[in-house]
């Protein structure tokens, strides 16, 4: 069964302007894939909708969030203090397809095999706890990372990359421009690619891929209201293939979501 | 304690359900057990696919929420095949709630859950009627009346009318369906509302308008109830931001026979669940017996 | 930054306003400077006194509140005495808010009012009408039309009508008094509501049903504001659960000329002037030079 | 000018059952009169209106007030830790006439002066300011206060009283029954009584006050919106004497109140 558990904040740290990163102590979380999301259930009764946010990393007994203070929930959750109570969901979503269980591409095993996870922004959380299981199926992983301004997260993906190539818009650090400029000026090269960003990213990179054939997977961001499938409110569309030829339909993020492939997402709709 | 009540002819074990469009038989039945529910309520299914509204189809209001879903739905074919062939097997009763733009798509549907195991129909009269230009069916007690009547001719299960809570006088049109044969009305819908975001300065919602629930709409659900009840006799499924089961036994208080749950389902999943416990530790504390002593017991 | 405003013919500093029924002159004055608003807008005033409804006339409920003050004034000759009498000094504009059961009642404080400092004149026409069983005037385009033709015949001042939320399609009774020469409409007034004590088994209000405001409604607002500004060419006061400065923005990209606060006002008494810092804050983050450069900004 | 301060709690403290007692520090309270009361702005964004709560005892730093807790906003305050925040206004109302500067018949000079101050329940609270008022005044103060079951207050009434009698419903401590009817059967005399407590007790007092032509003030509670006189929610009955002989008018309890004279009070209204 699905749960709302309550945890416990073990640190609740600014680690760059307006981004925080929050360790929530809780056990029952069950498994846990990398991409998948939990929604987290705020204390201002004003605010009704539960605010969906990546795992970033997990543990045994733990979960750890990354978030921006875009509003007024992800701004409640910046002033918990440790040991303070947070009500979390267990993971929700399908999160990247790693085990070879789903769509005939995939495979479980990446021995051997090279890997680029691509995060843009407050979409570079998820790709850390991605890296981490890429790796320890034996993929060489190499982190490609954007940012406006400041960068996050780097040392952390370090510990799982080979590499960790960071991008800012203005050039502050690394390279300027975006991740997927990036990509294609440093000739990132992969045998397939993960994402997770903005959405004009996202597409720049799945054009990318489908130019090389690559698989590239790519986690669409939707404003939702359960989280869980039961409120029809977070769709996207993707490209299916019936018998009659493409037929364009509608899956929810939250559900089906919020990770698909890049060529599937009917980026256009 | 008894919690059973019979509604519209049927028996359910509790008074209560699960609101039209914030229950996913699957879904929902990943956080409890449904088979605890008196009743399920499907979401709307026409007779043909409907794609529904661009997104984002979701805002957040103060104490509420605004959905311009838009009644995506797959259709009576997909949604018999799919939703109502899973549900059977539950010790729940199923409601299935249907969407139609002209009162030949109404029937259609029926005549599709005519076959099906759902133990009542609930019609969707707040869609808009394209044959009329767009205005809600549920707006002119005359529509109202020529939809009730159109599909209790060829219904075989009871037909509950969803009012919508957008008129000017609600009473006018639950009598108008009750005089055309309804088994049964539930009220309230959404509320017509809107929200602008003023940093990107546009609607939040694609649709730009979108229908307004949870608990900031309970007082004026429970107000429409309470009007319902002193103008028809057929029975009444209340709902409209009940969060609690004291929120439940104000709707029983107000003159509802059995209750929804939506939006609270958004904000908590286990919520249906919760509030039928809610609401016999509430009955415990007062010592009811049964749903009928709530309503017995309160004086206006 | 300019914030002044030409509403129906009357130039205010800003555009921000009390709503009716939650200002008063002294009392408020004791929290805040009157001075810094664009307009007072005072209680509902009758042709004689009105005792209005027993007590409890206040509950709460979730984002929002209920009342059923049921009009309690002092009659007009009072009322011009000691509010107006007191108010005018001030540099602030006053509008007066006039409630009625007949038309000629409405008229008899219309034509007292015209001798005084009032700026314009409210007519809050979501009062029951006595000679038609309490039907609220609001509610019936031909009454609405009426009471406007009526007073617009005697006012020397502009007639802004007060419009309810509780009709099915509000651009009708909008259009209605435009086409009888209002200079200006508000909305929204308070949607009917009603709630029950649980645990005392009786309805919360002395007179069991009351009127919704504060934030739980704005959506509802917003929507009409939207929606009679595509439908009328007069001026729009725009209200309903207006908590700061950035929810007025949001009526204004949503068409409304100037704003009123009302149950704010009662969650924190310096509400009123809060609320216009924040939004001249808003204006300055947004560089927005003039309350027409808010909406200009907004494209739907 | 009234304000809305943000005070400091001292402690928060329980002191009987349901029944809390907190102190508040807050500079810039003014000239508080015995019998005025606060409103008191909650954190739950849910419930919007303001609590009116007597103030219990002063100093020039604090307010102390004492409450039960019936609902949410009771029971959210009952969770306020030493060193919170909490939303205060400045005194509202006008509290009891002992300044002699209204109303004829009172005089500032409570010299030689006998005065029960009379406390039903949680109205037993504005009894102690109250009494330490009249006292500083010159008078010598008895209290009688009744409970349904378990007293509070009883010593804090006793710096001030130079007697207190107790009542409760049960018996379980001191006189059995209610606060007037312990002034009854004790033969509890006075120049003059002071109340706060339910309508009956009130009314009963007002009774035992008029049958010996004694003044009585008794302070009134009604369901409130705004606390300070803007939105006539709180209107409650009172006779007029006017040219035309008795007249029924309406008072606002908020401002015009919450006090008012016992004969004055329409009770029946
Ligand atoms: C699957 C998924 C995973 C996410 N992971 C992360 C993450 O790891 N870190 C992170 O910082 N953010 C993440 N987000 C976005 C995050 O949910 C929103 O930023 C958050 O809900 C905003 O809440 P708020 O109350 O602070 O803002 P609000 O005041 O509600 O809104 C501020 C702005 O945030 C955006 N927003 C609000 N709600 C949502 C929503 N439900 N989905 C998308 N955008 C929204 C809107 O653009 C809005 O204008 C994720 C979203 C999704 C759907
Ligand atoms: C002038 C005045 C002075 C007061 N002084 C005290 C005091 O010193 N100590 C104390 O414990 N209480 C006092 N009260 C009562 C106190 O205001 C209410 O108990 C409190 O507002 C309840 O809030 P709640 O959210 O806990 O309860 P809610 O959930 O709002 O309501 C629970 C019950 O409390 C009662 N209630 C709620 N609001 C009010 C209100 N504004 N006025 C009266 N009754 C209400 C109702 O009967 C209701 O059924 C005073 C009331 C007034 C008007
Ligand atoms: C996301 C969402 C989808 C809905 N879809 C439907 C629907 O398909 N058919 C219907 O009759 N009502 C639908 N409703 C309305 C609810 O069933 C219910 O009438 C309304 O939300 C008020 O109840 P609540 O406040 O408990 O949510 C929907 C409501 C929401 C929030
Ligand atoms: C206590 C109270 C009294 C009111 N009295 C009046 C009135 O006398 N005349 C009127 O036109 N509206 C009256 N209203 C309605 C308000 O002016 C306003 O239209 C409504 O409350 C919505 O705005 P808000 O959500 O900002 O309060 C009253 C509202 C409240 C809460
Ligand atoms: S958010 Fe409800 S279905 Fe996805
Ligand atoms: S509570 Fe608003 S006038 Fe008294």
């Amino acid at each position: 069964m699905k749960k709302i558990l309550t945890g416990n904040v073990i640190c609740n740290d600014q680690i760059a302007n307006d981004i925080y990163k929050m360790q929530i102590s809780s056990s029952h979380m069950g498994t846990i894939r990398a991409g998948q999301f939990v929604n987290i259930y705020l204390e201002d009764k004003s605010l009704l909708l539960p605010r969906p946010i990546s795992i970033c990393d997990a543990d045994e007994n733990s979960i750890t969030i990354v978030y921006k203070v875009v509003g007024k929930g992800t701004k409640e959750l910046s002033a918990y203090k440790t040991n303070e109570k947070v009500r979390v969901s267990t993971p929700l979503g399908n999160g990247y397809f790693i085990d070879g269980k789903k769509f005939g591409g995939q495979t479980d095993d990446y021995k051997g095999k090279t890997v680029t996870v691509v995060g843009g922004g407050i979409g570079v959380p998820p790709m850390v706890l991605l890296a981490r299981k890429l790796k320890e199926k034996g993929a060489q992983v190499t982190a490609a990372i954007g940012f406006q301004e400041e960068p996050f997260l780097v040392e952390e993906l370090g510990k799982y990359c080979s590499e960790v190539y960071v991008a800012t818009d203005n050039g502050t650090s690394g390279f300027q421009g975006n991740a997927v400029q990036m990509i294609r000026e440093k000739n990132i090269c992969s045998d397939e690619y993960f994402s997770c960003g903005p959405k004009v990213m996202l597409r720049a990179l799945s054009d990318f891929c489908a130019e090389k054939d690559i698989p590239c997977q790519v986690s669409l961001e939707e404003r939702m209201g359960c989280g869980y499938g039961a409120c029809v409110g977070c769709t996207c569309k993707v490209k299916v293939k019936t018998e009659q030829g493409t037929e364009i339909q509608q899956r929810g993020v939250c559900k089906h979501g919020p990770v698909f492939f890049g060529e599937e997402v009917a980026w256009d709709e | 304690m008894d919690l059973s009540v019979d509604f519209a002819g049927v028996t359910l074990k509790n008074p209560v359900t699960t609101a039209s469009g914030t229950f996913s038989a699957r879904e929902s039945g990943e956080f409890y057990d449904i088979n605890e529910l008196g009743a399920v309520i499907t979401k709307g299914v026409a007779s043909e696919p409907w794609a529904g509204n661009p997104t984002p189809r979701i805002a957040e209001t103060y104490g509420g929420m605004l959905n311009a879903v838009g009644l995506q739905n797959p259709g009576a074919v997909a949604f018999i095949e799919q939703e109502i062939s899973y549900l059977k097997d539950f010790d729940t009763r199923i409601i299935a709630n249907v969407a139609g733009r002209t009162i030949e798509e109404y029937c259609s549907v029926v005549e599709m859950l005519n076959e099906t195991d759902v133990a009542m129909m609930e019609i969707n009269i707040s869609c808009p009627n394209v044959k009329k230009g767009g205005i809600g069916f549920g707006t002119d007690p005359r529509m109202a009346a020529e939809v009730t009547k159109a599909v209790k001719a060829i219904s075989r299960k009871p037909i509950i009318i969803k009012l919508t809570p957008n008129v000017t006088d609600i009473t006018e049109i639950a009598k108008a369906v009750e005089a055309e044969g309804a088994d049964g009305v539930s009220l309230i819908n959404t509320l017509l509302g809107m929200k602008i975001d003023t940093q990107r300065k546009k609607p939040v919602l694609a649709n730009i308008m979108g229908g307004l629930s949870g608990p900031a709409v309970k007082p004026v659900a429970v107000r429409m109830v309470y009007q319902v009840r002193r103008a028809v006799n057929i029975p009444i499924m209340g709902l409209g931001g009940i969060m609690t089961g004291e929120d439940a036994a104000e709707f029983i208080m107000a003159g509802a026979d059995i209750i929804s749950v939506g939006t609270a389902a958004l904000v908590n999943p286990t919520a249906p669940v919760d509030i039928l416990q809610e609401l016999k530790l509430y009955m415990q504390e007062q010592g009811f017996k049964t749903i009928a002593d709530i309503r017995g017991a309160f004086n206006a």
